[in-house]
């Protein structure tokens, strides 16, 4: 999942060959790509594009396919796809895996993909139905104008007794959603840890980086933690903050003055 | 009938309001005022002639087809022999609520219930069993809700103040505690 | 046209909603149930023979009289009615998984789409398409939805069993989704 994420995104940065590629290849391509209504739709698409066997579906050719039509549709934020990514190239690295030998059963890592793709085929089925039988009724008006002093309309009379609408007020009050209540958990955030923490880094390093003094996916109060440490330790003077260029990361360098003193 | 003709029909049978002769015309802007008025002639005779159950009259701003009176009473009576119908739990739940909250608004209906009730609202509205009874002066002044006398008549109550504890309901629906009916209403139960 | 398929075109001509047929039984309680079909397929002639431009239906739970197409764009055209919109290939996604697998959670037709369905779902609800019909007894005691009436009429279907068996469908069926379909098609029989 990280994987897909992170190559995905990359490849969209702007002004990287990769996003300029596939940002061409897009004007081409955008106007014929029809829309997908799911991550299933697409693998579908793909199945029956590529006409390989559902039963027997090539994953690494897929899975390639799958990615590279994400990028062209501009998928990539989109948690389902990605999700379905992930799962394919886990089929796909699974697929690898030496086979146990002989008669042994073996499950193909496949098995559970394939009946989601058949129940979603069938599903499709019946939506072409669907929309068969809707814009056949669609095309038909009935009549709305009704005027109730001229007009009589048969409608049902109601059986409906005290204890019945009770009995509704007491599964609304069973069903009810208590009100949220959070925990919420004081965190101090730990600004002297992490001033040993980045004492540490720049005593090993002569130029570090954010990401050196707080690991990607940190909490947010170790980002906090981190940053104000880092200001904390510039402002007493054991360090130096420099950003060569707008948007570029901070590097961090040991300060020689502070480092004499 | 002739094909202006049948037009004319399918567009008063389809439209929600009455259609004066000037809107008619743009449904054939090639027909003459003449061939017009010559084919409502032609509908207005054939259901006429035919012995059909509705006529074609021009009232009420416009031309519209009606069912004729003398079918009113048989289809009224009718009404009253249908077997009766039950409501949906979900109409249920929401008729309760607005019973003892009343008056509600759509999106309070909806903060108890958890789902949108908007279709639910207007069936319960068409069935006469609630109706509008005033604007909240909350942010955008939403609709109120409250039950009518048709929904009395429909419990063979007199007054809202005869619907079972209403007081401890309203408190504990507004509280939204999980308590059952069976603790709120203790010995007196309902059935 | 004789009096009872008189009677039976005013009845049908007033309501804006489909009448089954044991409903139209009550307009003439002397009337045999043969009698009351005869006057429906005369009615039915009628309308074709004549050549109008409306014509009698059985779909959606009941009898309908409804435009032909042949004169929809024209009505459309002059602004006198306007056709619902076409549902999107989501909501009809959406609508198919909860039409065969009713009663259904959101998250199994999430497990089915493989998408989020949560604006979908509100959507086919506030349109009256489908609606809560319970809650599951499994974790959390989520939501369950149904078809109602009005799917039925959007889809001008008599009954749930119009729509295709899944076993009638090219592809083949996991047993237990033939029991899934089983207790929805079992005694109790659809909405």
């Amino acid at each position: 999942m990280d994987d897909v994420t992170t190559g995905t995104s990359a490849s969209r940065a702007p002004g990287s060959a990769a996003g300029a590629a596939v940002g061409d290849t897009e004007l081409g391509f955008s106007v014929d790509l029809p829309h997908y209504s799911g991550p299933l739709d697409l693998l579908l698409a793909l199945i029956r594009d590529e006409k390989v066997d559902i039963y027997d579906i090539p994953v690494a050719r897929i899975c390639q396919q799958f990615i590279t039509r994400m990028h062209h549709l501009q998928l990539n934020e989109a948690a389902e796809y990605l999700e379905m990514a992930a799962r394919l190239l886990r089929i796909k690295a699974q697929m690898l895996l030496p086979r146990p030998d002989g008669e042994e059963a073996w499950e193909d890592p496949r098995t559970e993909l394939v009946r989601r793709l058949l129940e979603y085929q069938q599903m499709r089925e019946v939506v072409d139905v669907l929309e068969r039988l809707g814009e056949d009724r669609r095309n038909r008006f009935a009549r709305t104008f009704v005027p109730a002093s001229l007009s009589p309309v048969i409608q049902a009379p109601l059986s409906l007794s005290l204890g019945e609408l009770l009995a509704a007020v007491d599964r609304v009050l069973r069903h009810a959603e208590r009100p949220e209540i959070h925990d919420v958990i004081s965190r101090p955030i730990d600004v002297d840890g992490f001033i040993e923490v980045v004492r540490a880094v720049i005593a090993l390093r002569a130029v570090a980086r954010f990401r050196d003094v707080v690991p990607p996916g940190a909490e947010p109060w170790e980002v906090l933690s981190g940053l104000l440490a880092l200001l904390e330790l510039a402002r007493r003077g054991e360090l130096r903050l420099a950003q060569p260029r707008p948007f570029a990361s901070v590097e961090i360098r040991r300060e020689l003055a502070g480092e004499a003193a | 009938m002739n094909s202006l003709a049948k037009l004319l029909e399918a567009a008063l049978f389809a439209s929600p309001r009455p259609i004066p002769t000037d809107e008619l015309a743009t449904l054939d802007t090639e027909a003459s005022p003449a061939a017009l008025q010559a084919a409502l002639d032609e509908l207005r005779e054939h259901y006429d002639v035919d012995g059909h159950a509705v006529e074609l009259v021009d009232a009420g701003g416009g031309w519209q087809i009606l069912t004729r009176p003398e079918y009113t009473e048989a289809i009224e009576h009718a009404q009253m022999a249908v077997r009766p119908r039950r409501l949906s739990p979900a109409a249920l739940e929401t008729l309760a609520i607005v019973a003892y909250r009343q008056p509600i608004s759509r999106a309070e209906v909806e903060e108890i219930r958890g789902v949108d009730v908007g279709s639910v609202l207007k069936s319960l509205h068409e069935r006469g069993l609630i109706d509008v009874v005033g604007r909240s002066e909350a942010l955008g002044r939403p609709l109120l809700y409250g039950t009518t006398d048709a929904f009395l008549e429909q419990f063979a109550l007199r007054h809202l103040e005869e619907l079972p504890r209403t007081d401890e309901l309203a408190v504990a629906l507004r509280a939204r505690e999980q308590e059952t009916l069976a603790e709120v209403f203790g010995t007196e139960g309902p059935r």
